[in-house]
């Protein structure tokens, strides 16, 4: 979808042109001991409804921070500085009160998290939690309606005899039925934003074939707009209609799936996608690694937060050691000094012979 | 190839479940349960499988960490299933671990060369130019600055901590390094710098692994032979083009098939071709009879039950290629394609 | 479940069994090392040979120490007959002997003193349970403001003072400067409730005060570490109210800990509070077994003992089966 | 205080009974004969038994004149004619064989226990032969022992094969209202053993042992209702005692309730306020109320502080080096500081009189005057205390131990008090605490005492009778050294001592007999075998709306059964 | 597969170290005591405790001293500045001049000055050397509990929770009143201090104890440990090199935090009389006398009291601090 409208140019005022989420701006920052972590800053994104939103990134580079702030989640009891804008349906959720937010969350929008065993609450059955969350938005509902539901649910997201297991406790669950289960209970209230941040990072292969499976099933069924978080390409090239990636708290290149893994335009990603061994694809006898390690988002490097790391970054002169790139180029834009067509040449050169 | 390095045969470590004030044992989990390979000198072993199937168990029986409960371990030819601590310090020159997390694997309050001179000290090795240099010397065998003699590991990042873990292992010059998932903890951009360097190091030492990890792509990438582990036991073991072109063991194929692909203009067909496992692992506490997969296999039928498949190579294989499974998958076959949410065993 | 208790409470025997032991053996070798003889501290002032022969027969202090504690256990489940020739004295099950030094039958003597130790134990704990609790959860909510700084402040004052001391100080000001309160002093709940709480209530809020003040630190820590886990952060993003989040999902599991500790408390108060008890003159079980212990009373020591371990397992296997009723991890495993 | 010529005479000394502060050591304060109220005693401590035979502290024995009487009795009378002993369950005054061994009693008619059933002789002689029962029946004082059977062949009546368990030999009941005492040895004193609870009467079939003190047969104008261990005690009228047959006891209250308290300073409180009207412990109030009595006129009228006939002392063991030298004895006696000593016991008020000898003033004959190392002027005389080293032997000083009982928070600071005051002249004394209960073990053993070496033991006495020979003998004849529960600390053995008992035990004129003791104290005196720091005295308050308040000098405290209560209050 | 968010704070050299830039040394690691005596110095509450920590220390041990420049020998009676009545000091606040500092105690006279810097004396070395030996027997059982499982870990837990379930009051008292009054030459007072020690010590134990099997049986999971393993390393190095040091700072941290507790049952045992032997003083002991008199003279009460207080009160602060400063989850 249009997501190429978003780099930067202003949109017109009137709010039905406006995407189901969009992000402007959003900046997360977190004082601590040992200086302020600029987490997330300058991001801008949208997802429509029915779409997949793909975020990649290395550990660290923010992807959490920023589905945490969708949710507003970094208000309460938090070190977090929140800036920018956030708008869901229309309604911008940085300057809303708690209460609206509150509102919403779980309701319009809703959260699957990494680790399925901690994110439940040990002491309460899975259906009772389930039930919590579709009462909270649904205090009419009786409590038989409300357990309807959450059975109702369970069965959804593909947990055999859900009678029985809706009085179970999350540990009784095995990693997968875990998931689910989170799923159930952040589906419950036909959210339309699911942001799932790395479903599946804790399960096995297989069991994440289930879940990305059960995710899309949903999607299709619920017409839900979708943020998929995780550091696996192949994730993300499974699930995602468009992708983001991030780097250093940035977001350095975002475009439609197709584009991103097949011209990828940011170094970095190059990078990304030379150092994974992949099964589609004829052995190599060496990886292409990306040479040394992500920055420290207190003290990021200066210019290009990815320039230590980057061959390139001499290519331009001082450019990318002195001045922050912004993110360029329309339907599939990336955050570099080289021009179009350096990176085109480059690309052709030195990265996609090693695919 | 050459000769064996390390065989194993019938395998076992069972792990004692106690209970109350006696402890008295009420069970076991049946970590690995009889596995039979061997390791030849110079390859590299893939060995790949779902969490919990008995993989690190295995790296630990192979290394002694762990005495096995049953079976024989052979190192060139001499049994060290059994050996004390003390006896075993030969064997532990020759083989060496490179353990998972690059975190806990580490010392927190020792320096790095300390770290890495602990197995010299340890093993009593003689090091004419001293200490010091000789680990200056692994450390810029590694990749990393000698320099960095004095500092503690949490001054380094997960890459640079697995070089450490790498370093150390190397320090002894053993013949075999059994590597425990060494890629799993680090970003994608960091994996592929291990994994280089471990490449180099082999061809550069001579140096035979057991490379352990649930990445199928990444144990492609590095391994000469795969073993597939399932619930304790190797489920199929071929060389390992043999194995990615041909899988026989529907498990193999199913685990194949999970791999997500990072090309979303093959997504829909490989969505079409994709077996989806229902269920998860049974408990290696109570492990199905007969065949371990049948729970979750859809060719599965009344024998699977009742007699163990052997790990022999199945019609039309080599010899090298050994699949454990009554019904082995014949190229071509018309896999179970998708099943519909919420469809259960 | 039942199989649980059951194996729980042969374990309580068991402990029980080498805590009177233990407490036997250790009571029994200190009159061998500081050479005091039992029968003459029971004869009392005067003893001439003869009596003193009479009375160690009869108590059967010559016999080896297990035959003595194999006596006193037979006492405990059976009774027990003390016997000097024809002269026969018969103690009821649950025997725990005589006392050496005033010749009361010691389980009435024990029991009597129960109810003091037990209405200062209880009540001080209704109290600190609230205020601790209380206190230190919202000290967790409103971590890092002034209200929170001044509750961990009185809490660390509360956890240096010795319980002595602030009983002192307590009833100098209550009770002799501002004569608020009136000397503490133990009426039994059944003949005058109002006189009870009231003889009780500085003892109550002097012991409460120390508790509180730990309470109060350990509950702020446990909801503090309980408000980082990520089922609360879920709890959350599923649009609970603040209010719901904190009093239904964070203080269930952040007061879970507290109940171990409040049972190991209880458990050793109801043993008796020496200092309290000592220091506002409550003659309850501490009060008791300090005197014994000073006296080498050996059999009020031994029942003392056998109290407060009683009640220190008795309350660990209810904590424990409690947990099980909070904590399904624990339940199911 | 009383008679004895003591120093603080600022008391009223009038006999017309008003309030007025130490009043009731000389006079009956609201004399009264009103009958009628309930008189609400109080306590900070339980009895050790109300077994006529096991209880021994001075206050129960008090109390046991409301239900216990004896062949004789003291008087109810205050000061000195308290000591004087009136013929009680005994018609007369005893008939004394020519040998001073035989006893004979008549009883009065018409005398009943509670239940109505008659008080007979056998039932005076049951009582007797229950002492012998120490195994059964321990904690009394065991004086008729020595008396009637000193080897102890006599078991006590739960051992006696004699069918009527009346198997003791030297006491005969030759008819219900004879009883015949025969004496091993002559003992002037007997009578006042017959006045000890313990020789009280016990009716056979209502003894139960090791239980009786629960529910005690009355013989007096009181029988217990209920007892209440550690609690109370509530006593009400016997009805079967007869006020004819009783010239002793005046019986005022309708009921008298004994409340238990456990803490002292509430119990003070109660005193002040007039919710309670005595602390029978008579021990003195705490030191908070002894504050606010002490400077309010008003509270100060109704407190007496009576001598409670205990001495506070040191006793010097003489079988400890270097104190086997009399002038190493008396270098303690000079050197301690005697105003350090009386302070640590509480001051002149709470604490008592400094000590000067080793008569108490209750005693007949005792004269407080008598002060051989000049303690009364209060302060240390570091030259005599300097120059007795000298010819000790000891110019420098040397070291000893002081035992004290570590359940005795007073002694422990004399024990202190004297301690600093002795290092003054050189002699180094470390302090060893001792369990208290088990005094009669410790420095009650002589070997032990040696073998730990303890020179000086803090420790108190109290006469079981007022006399020379109930206060004294058991601390200084040698004769009464025993290898345990021994009382004469100082291991004296001075046949001259042992000598001027014997006299006295023949002397049956009193004032021969305090010409006795007054010999034996001067001899205890300069031998410096004991150090005494006062004459116990005790701050008590009385409850103005009593009736008939004095103080008997044999107990040292009030008399318990004389007193009444104020219709009015 | 989330590495923690410490993986960049300290961030490093690329891989090839040839390739380090100038600017980067600075920000060199810190190494983990650094970082907590940076953090234990910005506490401020805690520095204060830690100061009043070493000043009463400091003042124990230079007790003779002052004890000759600004009071009266501990042992010294001043009857004459008692009211002979009431046993009370004269003139108020408890006597308190330019002579006695503190006033002196009441029917004695003594200066309580003097005693109060005397059982400073009493009152820190009782509890440094008992916290010192809980920390040892702690770290002894705990470290085999923790480490070699099975069994040995049944049993020593089970002493464990044993002692901590004890009314161990009672046993001190018991055991002090039992054992000999003077050993080793010690004299009485250093005799009961090493009994005190040891009682109290003995105790403690568990306490540490139980931390440091916890934590032991943590570490025992950590990958370095089987790493050592598989060097062919034997226990005791696998105890004492690779163990050990990763215990140091729960170690400290619990040992500065019994000290407090320590004192607590110092004083307590005194004030029910089993402490040092008179005339030597101690904070306890004088509590107890106080008793007779704290309503007449609470200034005997309040100067022991508030002592025992402020030093508790320092070591908790500090104990406090450092265990904030030694925590991993706060970096
Ligand atoms: N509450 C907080 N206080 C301080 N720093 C924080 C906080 N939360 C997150 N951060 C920091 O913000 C940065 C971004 O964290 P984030 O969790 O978004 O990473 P991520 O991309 O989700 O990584 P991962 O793949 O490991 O989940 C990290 O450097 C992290 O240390
Ligand atoms: N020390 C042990 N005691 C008891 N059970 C154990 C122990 N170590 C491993 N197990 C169990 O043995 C089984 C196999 O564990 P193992 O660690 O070998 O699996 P793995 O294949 O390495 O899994 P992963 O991919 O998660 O590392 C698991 O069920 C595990 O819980
Ligand atoms: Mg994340
Ligand atoms: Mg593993
Ligand atoms: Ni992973």
């Amino acid at each position: 979808m249009s997501i190429d409208s978003l780099a930067g140019a202003a949109r017109p005022a009137h709010q039905a042109g406006r995407p189901y989420l969009e992000i402007k701006d959003l900046m997360v920052r977190f004082e601590t001991d040992d200086g302020i972590v600029k987490a997330v800053s300058d991001s801008s994104f949208a997802v429509d409804r029915g779409r997949t939103l793909g975020i990649v990134g290395e550990s660290g580079s923010g992807k959490s921070v920023t589905s945490l702030a969708i949710l507003g989640l970094h208000r309460t009891r938090s070190n977090a500085k929140v800036s920018g804008q956030i708008w869901l349906d229309n309604q911008e959720l940085v300057t809303a009160t708690d209460e609206q937010v509150r509102n919403l969350r779980g309701g319009k929008m809703s959260m699957i998290f990494q680790d399925p065993l901690s994110a439940m609450h040990p002491y309460f059955t899975v259906g009772s939690q389930i039930v919590e969350a579709y009462r909270v938005h649904n205090p009419k509902a009786s409590k038989k309606e409300a357990r309807t539901r959450a059975i109702d649910m369970l069965a959804r997201v593909g947990i055999p005899q859900p009678e029985r297991r809706f009085n179970d406790y999350a540990h009784q669950f095995s990693g997968g039925m875990r998931q689910r289960a989170m799923i159930a209970m952040a589906l419950v209230n036909d959210p339309s934003l699911l942001i799932a941040d790395e479903p599946t990072t804790a399960l096995d292969v297989t069991v994440q074939a289930q879940i990305l499976d059960l995710i899309r099933d949903l999607q299709e069924e619920f017409g839900s707009a979708v943020i998929m978080i995780t550091h696996d390409l192949g994730v993300v090239a499974e699930l995602a209609d468009d992708v983001i990636v991030m780097y250093g708290g940035k977001i350095i290149e975002r475009g439609p799936a197709h584009a991103v893994f097949e011209q990828p335009q940011h170094p970095y990603t190059w990078g990304l996608l030379g150092s994974m061994p992949r099964l589609d694809r004829d052995l190599r006898e060496r990886l292409n690694p990306v040479k040394g390690s992500p920055p420290s988002l207190i003290n990021l490097p200066s210019g290009c937060a990815f320039h230590p790391r980057c061959p390139y970054a001499g290519l331009n002169g001082d450019r990318s050691f002195t001045e922050v790139p912004v993110l360029r180029g329309g339907h599939h834009a990336a955050a570099c000094h080289l021009s179009p067509e350096q990176r085109w040449e480059l690309f052709q050169r030195d990265v996609a012979p090693n695919l | 190839m050459s000769e064996n390095l390390l065989e194993v045969t019938g395998l076992q470590k069972h792990f004692p479940i106690t209970k109350g004030l006696f402890k008295r044992q009420v069970g076991a989990v049946r970590a690995v349960d009889g596995i039979d390979l061997a390791v030849r000198a110079g390859e590299t072993l893939g060995v790949v499988g779902e969490s919990g199937c008995g993989k690190s168990t295995a790296g630990r029986l192979f290394t002694r960490i762990l005495e096995p409960t049953g079976g024989r371990i052979t190192f060139e030819g001499r049994d060290v299933s059994h050996l004390s601590t003390a006896a075993l310090r030969p064997f532990r020159r020759d083989v060496q671990m490179i353990f998972q997390d690059p975190y806990s694997s580490l010392n927190p309050r020792h320096t790095v060369g300390s770290i890495i001179s602990a197995p010299l000290q340890i093993q009593k090795i003689p090091t004419p130019q001293g200490t010091k240099k000789a680990v200056q010397e692994l450390l810029e065998l590694v990749g990393l600055n000698p320099e960095h003699y004095n500092r503690y590991p949490h001054e380094f990042s997960g890459g640079q901590r697995q070089r450490i873990g790498i370093a150390r292992a190397l320090a002894l010059r053993p013949k075999l390094i059994v590597a425990d998932e060494p890629v799993s903890a680090l970003d994608v951009s960091i994996q592929a710098q291990v994994v280089n360097l471990l490449d180099d190091l082999q061809s550069e030492f001579d140096l035979t692994y057991v490379f352990i990890a649930h990445d199928l792509s990444v144990v492609r990438h590095i391994s000469d032979r795969v073993a597939v582990m399932y619930l304790g036991k190797v489920v199929e073991i071929a060389e390992r083009d043999a194995l990615y072109a041909s899988p026989r063991h529907p498990y193999t194929v199913a685990l194949m098939s999970a791999v997500p692909v990072p090309d979303p203009s093959r997504r829909d067909r490989a969505q079409r071709n994709r077996v989806l496992l229902t269920g998860d692992v049974p408990s290696p506490i109570n492990p199905p009879s007969g065949c371990r997969f049948r729970t979750r296999c859809w060719k599965a039928q009344e024998i699977c039950a009742t007699e163990e498949p052997p790990l022999v190579p199945r019609a039309g294989d080599p010899a090298s290629h050994q699949t454990a499974c009554h019904f082995p998958v014949v190229e071509g076959e018309a896999v179970q394609g998708r099943s519909p949410a919420g469809a259960s065993a | 479940m039942l199989a649980y208790i059951i194996r729980r409470l042969l374990n309580a025997v068991l402990t029980l069994l080498v805590v009177t032991l233990v407490t036997f053996g250790i009571f029994f070798m200190v009159p061998k090392i500081t050479g005091s003889d039992p029968a003459l501290l029971y004869i009392g002032k005067t003893a001439d040979a003869v009596s003193v022969e009479g009375i160690r027969t009869k108590l059967g202090l010559a016999d080896p120490v297990i035959v003595q504690y194999g006596k006193f256990l037979k006492g405990l489940v059976v009774g027990r007959d003390y016997a000097n020739g024809p002269d026969v004295t018969h103690c009821p099950a649950p025997c725990m002997g005589y006392s050496f030094k005033t010749d009361e039958e010691v389980t009435p003597k024990l029991l009597g003193d129960l109810p003091v130790t037990i209405s200062l134990a209880i009540g001080a704990a209704v109290i600190w349970l609230i205020m601790g609790v209380g206190a230190g959860v919202i000290s967790a909510l409103r971590k890092g403001s002034l209200l929170d700084r001044a509750v961990m402040s009185t809490a660390l004052a509360g956890v240096s003072m010795p319980i002595y001391f602030t009983a002192l100080l307590s009833s100098a000001i209550f009770v002799y400067w501002l004569e608020w309160l009136p000397n503490p002093a133990y009426t039994p709940f059944t003949e005058n409730p109002v006189q009870w709480a009231s003889g009780l209530i500085l003892p109550w809020i002097t012991l409460a005060f120390l508790f509180a003040a730990t309470y109060a630190r350990l509950t702020r820590a446990n909801m503090l570490e309980t408000l980082g886990e990520d089922y609360i952060r879920t709890a959350r993003a599923k649009g609970l109210r603040e209010r719901s989040v904190i009093s239904k999902h964070a203080l269930r599991s952040g007061l879970t800990p507290i109940i171990t500790i409040f049972g190991l408390d209880l458990g050793a108060l109801l043993g008796g509070a020496i200092l309290t008890e000592t220091a506002f003159n409550l003659h309850g079980i501490g009060l008791q077994a300090l005197t014994a212990i000073r006296g080498n009373d050996l059999p009020i020591i031994i029942g003392v003992t056998l109290i407060a371990a009683f009640f220190i397992v008795i309350i660990n296997l209810i904590v424990d089966l409690l947990y099980g009723v909070i904590d399904p991890r624990v339940r199911l495993s | 205080a009383c008679g004895g010529g003591s120093s603080d005479k600022n008391g009223s000394t009038t006999t017309t009974g008003k309030t007025a502060y130490n009043a009731a050591t000389t006079s009956v304060v609201n004399p009264g004969t009103a009958k009628g109220g309930t008189l609400e005693l109080w306590s900070a401590q339980d009895a050790d038994s109300w077994d006529p035979v096991r209880g021994y502290y001075a206050f129960v024995w008090n109390l046991n004149r409301l239900y216990t009487r004896k062949l004789m009795d003291y008087a109810g009378a205050v000061g000195k004619d308290g000591l004087k002993l009136q013929p009680d369950l005994a018609a007369a005054e005893p008939e004394i064989s020519a040998d001073k061994k035989t006893y004979t009693f008549k009883l009065k008619p018409g005398i009943k226990f509670d239940d109505g059933t008659p008080i007979t002789s056998k039932d005076i002689k049951y009582g007797v032969e229950r002492v012998f029962a120490q195994d059964v029946v321990p904690g009394g004082p065991v004086y008729l022992i020595d008396l009637l059977d000193p080897k102890h062949e006599y078991k006590g009546p739960y051992k006696d094969t004699d069918p009527n368990k009346l198997g003791l030999k030297s006491v005969e009941t030759p008819d219900d209202s004879t009883i015949v005492f025969k004496l091993a040895k002559q003992f002037a004193d007997f009578p006042y053993l017959l006045a000890m609870p313990g020789a009280g009467p016990v009716p056979q079939k209502r003894d139960t042992g090791a239980q009786y003190g629960k529910k005690p047969a009355s013989s007096g104008p009181y029988m217990i209702e209920s007892y209440d261990p550690g609690k109370s005690v509530k006593w009400v009228r016997n009805p079967n005692w007869d006020q004819s047959t009783d010239t002793i006891r005046k019986a005022l209250p309708d009921a008298i309730n004994l409340t238990i308290t456990t803490n002292a300073d509430d119990l003070d409180s109660r005193l002040i306020a007039g919710t309670a009207d005595l602390d029978v412990g008579q021990t003195g109030v705490q030191a908070a109320a002894r504050a606010k009595i002490l400077q309010d006129p008003n509270l100060r009228a109704n407190a007496d502080t009576p001598i409670t006939g205990f001495i506070r002392y040191a006793a010097i063991g003489q079988k400890v080096a270097p104190f086997d030298n009399v002038e190493c004895r008396k270098a303690v006696m000079y050197a301690a500081d005697p105003t350090a000593l009386q302070a640590a016991r509480g001051g002149p008020v709470a604490g008592g009189d400094i000590g000067t000898n080793m008569l108490p003033p209750n005693i007949g004959g005792a004269d407080p005057s008598y002060d051989p190392y000049g303690r009364a002027q209060g302060k240390p005389q570091v030259d005599k205390a300097k120059a007795a080293l000298q010819a000790c032997g000891k110019p420098t000083g040397f070291n000893t131990v002081i035992a004290v009982r570590n359940n005795k928070p007073a002694e422990i600071k004399t024990a202190e008090a004297l301690q600093a005051s002795l290092k003054t002249v050189g002699i180094n004394a470390k302090i060893d605490q001792y369990d208290g209960a088990q005094i009669a073990s410790v420095v009650g053993s002589p070997d032990n005492a040696h073998k730990k070496g303890y020179g000086i033991m803090i420790a108190g006495w109290g006469a079981d009778w007022p006399s020379g020979t109930g206060y004294l003998q058991a601390l200084v004849d040698g004769r009464f050294i025993l290898p345990n529960g021994n009382f004469n600390l100082p291991e004296i053995n001075d046949p001259a001592i042992n000598g001027l008992f014997d006299q006295a035990a023949q002397e049956t004129d009193l004032t021969k007999a305090y010409g006795l003791y007054n010999q034996i104290n001067t001899k205890v005196m300069e031998g410096a075998y004991y150090l005494p720091f006062v004459f116990d005295k005790a701050l008590n308050y009385r409850n103005p709306r009593l009736t008939n308040v004095y103080v008997h000098d044999a107990f040292g405290m009030v008399d318990f059964q004389a007193l009444g209560v104020s219709a009015g209050k | 597969m989330s590495i923690g968010p410490e993986a960049t704070t300290e961030q490093l050299t690329s891989s090839d170290g040839a390739a380090r830039e100038p600017g980067e040394k600075a920000i060199a690691g810190r190494s983990l005591k650094q970082i907590a005596w940076r953090r234990l110095k910005k506490d401020k509450v805690a520095m204060a405790g830690g100061v009043v920590v070493v000043f009463l220390t400091f003042i124990a041990v230079i007790a003779p001293l002052l004890t000759k420049w600004f009071g009266h020998p501990i042992d010294e009676f001043h009857i004459d500045k008692i009211d002979p009545t009431f046993g009370t000091p004269i003139g108020p606040w408890g006597g308190i001049s330019s002579d006695f500092l503190l006033g002196v105690e009441p029917t004695s006279g003594r200066d309580v000055f003097s005693r109060i810097v005397y059982g400073a004396q009493t009152s820190l070395s009782v509890a440094f050397l008992s916290a010192f030996f809980s920390t040892l027997l702690g770290v002894l059982f705990g470290l085999s509990a923790g480490y070699l499982g099975g069994w040995v870990d049944s049993a020593i837990s089970r002493v464990m929770d044993f002692l901590l379930a004890f009314p161990q009051l009672l046993f001190a008292i018991a055991l002090v009143s039992v054992l000999p009054d003077t050993m080793f030459g010690l004299g009485d007072r250093w005799s009961r201090v090493g009994i005190l020690v040891v009682v109290i010590g003995f105790f403690g134990w568990p306490y540490i104890g139980r931390i440091v099997r916890g934590q032991t049986l943590s570490l025992r999971e950590r990958e370095f440990v089987e790493a050592s393993k598989s060097l062919g390393a034997r226990s005791p190095r696998i105890l004492f090199k690779e163990l050990l040091p990763n215990l140091a700072a729960p170690i400290l941290v619990y040992t500065t935090l019994i000290i407090p507790t320590n004192i607590l049952t110092e004083a307590a045992l005194s004030f029910l009389g089993v402490g040092i032997p008179p005339p030597w003083p101690s904070w306890g002991g004088m509590l107890s006398d106080a008793i007779a008199t704290y309503q007449s003279d609470p200034m005997y009460m309040i100067v022991p009291g508030m002592m025992i207080f402020i030093t508790v009160l320092a070591f908790n602060l500090f104990g406090d601090g450092l265990r904030d400063a030694l925590d991993p989850k706060a970096r």
